[in-house]
């Protein structure tokens, strides 16, 4: 996995999307659509509601099995793949409505997306010493540093289910960050949120990008947003690719002009 | 100031960071410190240079200051949460050479007003967030100029040799640090202080305490304020006791439980909020632990001081005691983290006796000073056994004190400042012929005790017509002490008679409303609620009870009141960066309301400006109600 | 109240994530155990420990069991009782087999076995939820229990078609069999216990236990995570029925004394474990504790109970009483406190630690 | 060794013939009993499909799973039959049980649902164990708990058994099985009716769907609730009254509840067809297999068979055989 990492330099596609279409009994959510994603940028697809952005996702991160077209990630080409796989080959993702362990406390909830580079034998796990307290604690280091990075040291052991949503939307952009992805999907990070919210928000968004390097694609409803952080944009609508360019471009796009950027938003 | 290292491995610093507390002995921070300081040296610091330190209690800034003082330049600790305008001020003023800082934000700010800085050659960040993609060479991380000076020494060990020569260079008699005055009255003024003196009065009053290497404390006051400099900086490194610095600001009250300090000083404003916040958690609690409550801390009014002071108690009031001390004092200090306090301080402005007497009476060792930055730090001080919450306390060991004609308190201190920085005639107005420090507070000796009684600023201390004594702050700690006021600001120097602003406390009266089921929309709204000025007509006429109590402030009893409709707020001058009241400033802003005060209407109009959060500026206009206050006759019955 | 948790504080990782990092805490569960390993065996008398803590331990056990099951990963088992006849008839078979090899190590061992089991019969969890998951391990339940009726090699071809319990010492003392003095059995079952409660606390605090709860409260974002469900829910099957088997053989073993699978091992054991661990508290060790005993002491409180009030009653009578109050006591648990005995404990210690402080 | 790998071969080719082979060609040897075993399997069936009716009204209405439905059953039953021994005309008998079904399905709603309104389903599950045992000690406090005797007669349920000569042979059906297999249908029938054309039937068609829904008919929850629970206990009584004919009133009859729930499983939890059909299928399946199969090992296998089916059919379609496909979202 990071042999290809090596191997795709920055700028280069990390994932390509190429005519995929989906649909779930009769209804089609996602008709041949196709766009490209480089490593190190932050890419944005955006649409109205039932554009089939979420089911994009889920069809990147191997949930959902599209019925055509094919998916590259870091040069590997596939069409199906478990959610499990595509996570240990370097993609994580946020969701759209919170999708935290809400039994557990925040520090368990980050820990967990470390989970695939946990690997210390059942039997050290069964007396929690020797290697298994020597992972744990080597993990919870890692952890410690996204706590840092994100700014929520105070509830570091607080259940996640009594926070505020816009807190849990940062816990679980922390549990993502601890898988360390290549590829992160962020889902309508800032749905739902206050304008300070926000711009906390965007700020950690570009950090993670900048700081750790890691491509991300997301959906955001919040036009200003899209337009300030993203790097290029795809437009679906009714399932379809609608536009695909830099924020500017996409502003000037005559459709996009016509089937969203119009509507009020 | 390096004499430090002599505790070998005894933890000086902790800092909470990473979820855990790292901890370095005081070998490790001499190690750093030095290496620190060969990074600034190579960065180009030299002997007598300015390097500013901004942002919260991290070690990292107080190594700055270390190392700084190492090569023998001087640090100036700067108010971290003071807007770029105003730290320009100070910075320019002391032509800082560099800047220390914590993080992101506060490089912005530096940067933003960098070019009024042309001294300004490097600023270095101790946490490197969002900070990447900054292209400035002057822009350095704090960790690399101490990895930086310590493969130096590898690459050539003569530069220790050479660093410690440097080291030696230091004269005590050299300016060690900048402090500048949150300035009460007018600008800001920076106050120079040697290390020599630094040093005898912080070991004064080590001994004076017996403060050693296994007491505990936890920096949380801002750096540039003189008592987080004095107390934990200047008397950790003399007396080796360890440092612990919190996570973060949220987290200062959990970070305190874990480390329950053995030492512990704070302004009366922590102690008061504090105590707001308790009465507030006590109000939620079920009605059985209510009763409790207020039972055992009665007893422990009646009782538990006279114990902490060692005087003879009843039998059954110490049984009733340790009753209480097992099911409310020990407790409530374990929650607030106070359990383990060897000796508390309070100072800066004077305490309410009442509030003062709450935590003595939990049996916390609290105790009072008085001194102010130009002393470093105090002029007297309590002694155990004498502790009184109407004064101050009797000298300091090593100082001399006089009053001046007019009743100013004078003093010589062995930590005394060597003069304003870059401000003769300044220094010149503060000095005395014969080198003491004029105060500008009003005081006298208590005969019998020798204790010396702050009344107030000599130049708020004034005379109602009648003649009667005024101290304005002396009456306002009264009624601050209630946990729905906030801040209180008192009128009547030449007036016939006493009246007041007070500001409610949002929380205390807000959970008051939510309890009685008060609706209001708004800060403004429910200041200016009917039920609200009962409850606080209330307060006041109690105040005035107690005022009655005492000849020589009988006079100052509040005939009229108002509630201000918005909070005091340093963002709007009304109060210093240490939340001071700005009097004058007040007086003048809010004239309408005070002439109202006097002329006996019961409505008047105000429209002030505000400045919000994110620095834009708006104004706020309201109607302000009057209250009146009943006062009663002087109760000659016991003398003060 | 009692907590004073002022100046303890962590400076390395291994003392903040310990299972118990309040001090007042480690001194409580030292206390209790001290109770449990002294006090009791030389205080208690006979019935107490008959009738009290022996049933109380082997439920405990089998209630961490599928609390690590439905509680930890949210899998409901309707085939604990069965689970741990496996466990009870595989001990009988090693220790009628091999008689030279310790009886405590075949209790643990047979563990494994049930362990397997439950693995078998966990395959279907992946594609399953719910009810019908509950549906597929009555799916053992019934079948198991037939196999224990129908399959006389499993009973050694006793006539009576029950497990007879034989002679076994540790250290040259009767553990099991007519002879093996209450105390012993009882130190035996309690080491046991205080063992295996210790190695799950441990599990559930690791990776695996994250991972279990992690499915439990979330699984589609788990496998997002890459946890791989199939693997956790499996090993979550294989640990729970390994508690359970253990429970089983201990029960026969340690406690009964023999026995007839369908009245030790039937549908209602596997019902009464689901209680104990729902009013105990799901996802929570303590929680199983609290469930056993209050289900497994209840009869008894009744019984003894309600006579003591001044009510008499036939046999009978209190036994449908019985009925009746457990009934009653489920339901009104789960509407006071959906989360279980647990939830108000921890409740409760969380107003002693803010004391004075209603939070 | 030959003569063992013969051998062995040999008890292969055994087993493979006794589980392959020989029970067809038993059922084709005497195909009068194979139809008797088939209509056996009917009328179990068919009463396997009423229980699993009970649990399927409930779930679609408030989606708690009533494992009390088994109890209510035996519970009906044994009310009936204890007021006729107390001297109550058996049709006033069946009205009063009737009256305290509904009083049962009231207390349940206020006692149990109502404060657990909202809570996971695993909760209300539990809950209705609870109920289960409250039952179970309330009966036998009140009608003793040894097994009574169905007041066939007094309802006026037939007797005897036609035989019907067919196929070489006899096959017998018992007058009450047929009784048994015509009420059901009508019963069926009834429900369905109810549920398609009375406003409170749409209610409850709504609240399967949406709770809001069911509000905007105008119908609260908590009468929705216990309307349902009342027509279960309805389905109960009968199911109760049938039962009890065939063999006898007794609380062993509860565990039959346990067998309704691979029936739900087969029809999917929200079908009313599919419990019907769930119901025959398991009912003949187990009946078939364990006259021809259950011999080879030692019989008794019906205590399981019906799980294993269930099982199977699983593995292949979760969501039942007329439930709808479940799309995961999130």
């Amino acid at each position: 996995m990071t042999v290809t990492h090596e191997t795709i330099g920055k700028g280069e596609v990390l994932l390509a999307v190429d005519q995929v279409s989906l649909s779930f009994g009769g209804i089609k959510a996602i008709t041949d659509v196709s766009f490209d994603i480089r490593k190190g940028e932050i890419r944005a697809i955006i649409g109205p509601n039932g554009a089939g952005k979420t089911s994009m996702l889920n069809v990147i991160n191997g949930f959902y099995h599209p019925q055509q077209g094919k998916i590259t990630f870091k040069g590997q080409t596939r069409s199906k793949m478990r959610p499990s796989v595509a996570a240990s080959q370097g993609i994580a993702r946020t969701f759209q409505n919170v999708a935290l362990f809400k039994g557990m406390s925040t520090l368990d909830n980050i820990m967990s997306g470390r989970t695939l580079k946990m690997n210390s034998h059942f039997f050290w796990q069964c007396f929690r010493h020797g290697p298994a307290m020597a992972e744990e604690i080597r993990h919870r280091e890692f952890v410690e540093d996204i706590i840092d990075f994100l700014e929520i040291q105070a509830i570091r052991k607080v259940p996640v289910g009594k926070l505020p949503y816009g807190l849990q939307k940062r816990v679980e952009l922390g549990r993502a960050l601890a898988m360390e992805p290549d590829l992160l999907l962020l889902d309508e990070p800032m749905a739902g949120m206050n304008l300070e919210e926000k711009e906390d928000m965007s700020r950690f968004i570009i950090d993670v990008n900048t700081q750790y390097g890691t491509t991300i694609a997301l959906i955001e409803h919040d036009m200003g947003v899209v337009m300030d952080l993203s790097d290029r944009v795809v437009v679906l609508e009714y399932g379809r690719k609608l536009a695909d360019g830099t924020p500017d471009e996409v502003k000037a796009d005559q459709n996009v002009i016509d089937a969203y950027l119009g509507v009020a938003h | 100031m390096r004499n430090a290292v002599l505790y070998g491995d005894l933890p000086a610093l902790r800092h909470k960071y990473l979820g855990i507390w790292q901890t370095w002995t005081w070998a490790d921070v001499a190690e750093m410190v030095r290496a620190y300081a060969q990074g600034l040296h190579d960065l180009g610091l030299r002997h007598g240079d300015t390097i500013a330190i901004i942002g919260t209690n991290r070690p990292k800034l107080y190594w700055s200051m270390m190392a700084a003082q190492c090569l023998g330049a001087i640090p100036v600790p700067v108010y971290a949460d003071s807007v770029a305008e105003e730290m320009v001020y100070v910075l320019e003023h002391a032509g800082v050479k560099m800047a220390a800082v914590q993080d992101q934000e506060q490089v912005d700010k530096i940067f933003s007003v960098a070019d009024r800085l042309p001294a300004l050659k490097a600023v270095l960040y101790d946490w490197g967030r969002g900070l990447r993609d900054y292209e400035d060479d002057r822009l350095h991380s704090i960790d690399s100029l101490i990895i930086g000076g310590r493969s130096h020494f590898q690459k050539d060990p003569r530069t220790v040799s050479a660093l410690d020569d440097l080291i030696e260079q230091g004269k005590g008699s050299d300016v060690s640090v900048i402090l500048y005055t949150s300035g009460t009255t007018g600008r800001s003024k920076g106050v120079m202080l040697s290390a020599e003196r630094c040093i005898a009065a912080a070991t004064d009053s080590v001994a004076f305490d017996q403060l050693d290497e296994n007491d505990q404390v936890l920096a949380y006051l801002p750096l540039a304020w003189v008592g987080d400099h004095y107390m934990n900086y200047a008397q950790g490194l003399v007396a080796g006791f360890c440092m612990a610095c919190p996570e973060s600001t949220e987290t200062v009250e959990q970070d305190l439980r874990e480390i329950g300090p053995s030492f512990y000083f704070a302004p009366p404003r922590v102690f008061e909020n504090l105590l707001t916040r308790v009465t507030i958690r006590m109000e939620d609690a079920g009605s059985f632990k209510r009763w409790m409550f207020k039972t055992f801390i009665g007893i422990a009014k009646t009782y538990g001081e006279d114990i902490l002071n060692g005087k003879p108690v009843p039998l059954g009031g110490r049984l009733l005691y340790a009753l209480g001390n097992l099911l409310v004092y020990a407790p409530l200090k374990n929650v607030l983290g106070f359990s383990r306090i060897r000796v508390g301080y309070t100072a800066g402005e004077a305490i309410g006796p009442e509030l003062f007497s709450f935590y003595r009476s939990l049996g916390m060792n609290l105790k009072q000073l008085y001194g102010q930055t130009e002393a470093f730090l105090y002029v007297t001080v309590q002694p155990d056994g004498e502790i009184r919450a109407d004064t101050v306390g009797p000298l300091a060991p090593n100082v001399e004190i006089r009053l001046s004609e007019s009743g100013e308190v004078l003093f010589k201190s062995p930590g005394m400042f060597l003069g304003y920085f870059k401000d003769n005639e300044r220094t010149a107005e503060t000095l005395t012929d014969d080198g003491f420090i004029k105060t500008g507070d009003a005081g006298f000796f208590e005969p019998e005790s020798g204790h010396l009684k702050i009344i107030d600023r000599a130049k708020d201390v004034g005379k109602l017509k009648s003649g009667a004594l005024f101290p304005p702050k002396y009456v306002e700690n009264k009624l601050k002490f209630f946990p729905n006021i906030k801040e209180a600001v008192l009128f009547g120097d030449g007036q016939d008679f006493a009246t007041c602003f007070i500001n409610i406390d949002l929380t205390a009266v807000g959970n008051w409303a939510e309890r009685n089921n008060v609706s209001y929309a708004s800060y403004q709204e429910l200041a200016g609620h009917p039920e609200v000025y009962d409850m606080i007509a209330d307060h006041v006429t109690e105040t005035n009870r107690s005022l009655a109590r005492e000849p020589l402030m009988a006079g100052a009893q509040i005939k009229r009141f108002l509630i201000l409709h918005k909070e005091l707020d340093a963002d709007d001058g009304e109060l210093t960066r240490t939340q001071k009241v700005r009097r004058g400033f007040i007086a003048e802003r809010y004239a309408p309301l005070i002439e109202a005060l006097y002329n006996g209407t019961t409505l008047a109009d105000i429209t002030t400006e505000v400045t919000f959060e994110d620095g834009r500026k708006g104004s706020i206009s309201a109607r302000v109600k009057i209250g009146d206050c009943p006062v009663f006759a002087p109760d000659t019955g016991k003398a003060a | 109240m009692f907590y004073r948790e002022t100046g303890q504080f962590k400076t390395n990782y291994a003392d903040d994530m310990a299972v118990f990092p309040i001090l007042q805490d480690r001194i409580g569960i030292a206390l209790i155990l001290v109770v449990a390993f002294v006090v009791i065996p030389l205080a208690g008398s006979n019935f107490l420990l008959s009738s009290v803590m022996i049933p109380f331990l082997v439920f405990s056990l089998a209630s961490i069991g599928l609390n690590i099951l439905t509680g930890y990963t949210g899998l409901i088992s309707l085939g604990t009782g069965a689970f741990m006849g496996v466990g009870a008839y595989a001990c009988y078979k090693l220790t009628t087999l091999f008689p030279e090899v310790n009886i405590v190590v075949w209790i643990v061992a047979s563990g494994f076995f049930s362990a397997l089991v439950g693995v078998l019969f966990g395959l279907p969890s992946l594609r399953i939820k719910g009810f019908y998951l509950a549906v597929a391990t009555l799916a053992a339940q019934f079948f198991l229990q037939w196999c224990f009726t129908r399959i006389p090699w499993l009973y050694n071809y006793n006539a009576s078609g029950a497990i007879e319990v034989g002679q076994r010492t540790l250290f040259g003392i009767n553990v099991t069999g007519a002879k093996a003095s209450l105390e012993a059995r009882y130190m035996v079952l309690l080491t046991i216990v205080t063992v295996l409660t210790w190695v799950a606390s441990n599990i559930m605090h690791g990776r695996i236990g994250r991972s279990f709860m992690a499915v439990r409260d979330m699984d589609i974002a788990a496998e997002l995570m890459g946890i791989d469900l199939l693997k956790t829910k499996l090993l979550a099957f294989a640990v729970s029925s390994f508690y359970a088997g253990v429970a089983g053989a201990a029960m026969m073993f340690l406690w009964y004394g023999g026995g007839e699978a369908n009245d030790a091992f039937n549908i209602n054991q596997s019902f009464l474990i689901l209680f104990m661990v729902i009013i105990g508290g799901l996802g929570s060790m303590i929680g199983s504790f609290f469930g056993a005993a209050f289900i497994s002491m209840l009869p008894t409180v009744l019984k003894f109970g309600l006579p003591a009030l001044g009510i008499p009653l036939a046999g009978a009578t209190a036994e449908h009483l019985t009925y009746i109050l457990v009934g009653a006591l489920i339901i009104f648990f789960l509407i006071v406190e959906p989360h279980g005995l647990a939830r108000l404990w921890q409740i409760g210690k969380q107003k002693l630690r803010m004391w004075p402080f209603p939070y | 060794m030959p003569i063992s790998a013969w051998h062995i071969e040999g008890m292969v080719m055994d087993i493979l013939f006794k589980v392959l082979i020989d029970p067809f060609l038993q059922m084709g040897a005497m195909p009068d009993l194979f139809v008797q075993t088939i209509w056996d399997g009917f009328v179990t069936g068919v009463l396997y499909a009423l229980i699993a009716l009970g649990f399927v009204l409930i779930f679609k209405a408030s989606g708690v799973f009533n494992f009390a439905q088994g109890i209510m059953v035996v519970f009906a039953a044994l009310t009936l039959v204890g007021l006729y021994e107390m001297g109550l005309p058996a049709p006033l008998a069946v009205l009063v049980t009737l009256g305290v079904m509904f009083v049962l399905a009231v207390a349940i709603e206020r006692v149990v649902l109502r404060p657990l309104v909202n809570q996971p389903d695993i909760i209300l599950f539990m809950a209705t164990f609870g109920i289960t045992y409250f039952l179970i000690g309330l009966g036998e406090l009140i009608f003793g708990g040894n097994p009574k005797q169905m007041i066939t007669d007094q309802l006026y349920l037939p007797r005897g058994a036609i035989e019907v000569k067919m196929l070489g042979g006899f096959v017998q059906f018992q007058k009450i099985d047929i009784a048994a297999a015509v009420i059901a249908v009508v019963m069926i029938v009834a429900l369905a009716v109810f549920f398609q054309k009375t406003r409170i039937g749409r209610a409850l068609r709504a609240v399967a769907d949406s709770h809001k829904a069911a509000l905007s008919v105008g119908i609260s929850l908590n009468q929705i609730w216990v309307i349902v629970w009342f027509t279960a206990g309805i389905v109960a009584l009968v199911t109760g009254i049938m039962w009890g004919a065939r063999s006898d009133v007794s609380f062993g009859l509860q565990v039959i509840a346990l067998k309704a729930l691979p029936v739900l499983i087969l029809g999917g939890f929200t079908s009313v067809p599919g419990a019907i059909v769930g119901g025959l299928i398991i009912g003949i399946g187990e009946k078939l297999g364990e006259f021809y199969w259950g011999p080879l090992v030692g019989g008794g296998i019906e205590s399981w068979l019906a799980y294993c089916i269930a099982l199977g059919f699983l593995l292949f379609r979760p969501q039942g055989l007329f439930g709808d496909k479940i799309i995961e979202r999130i």
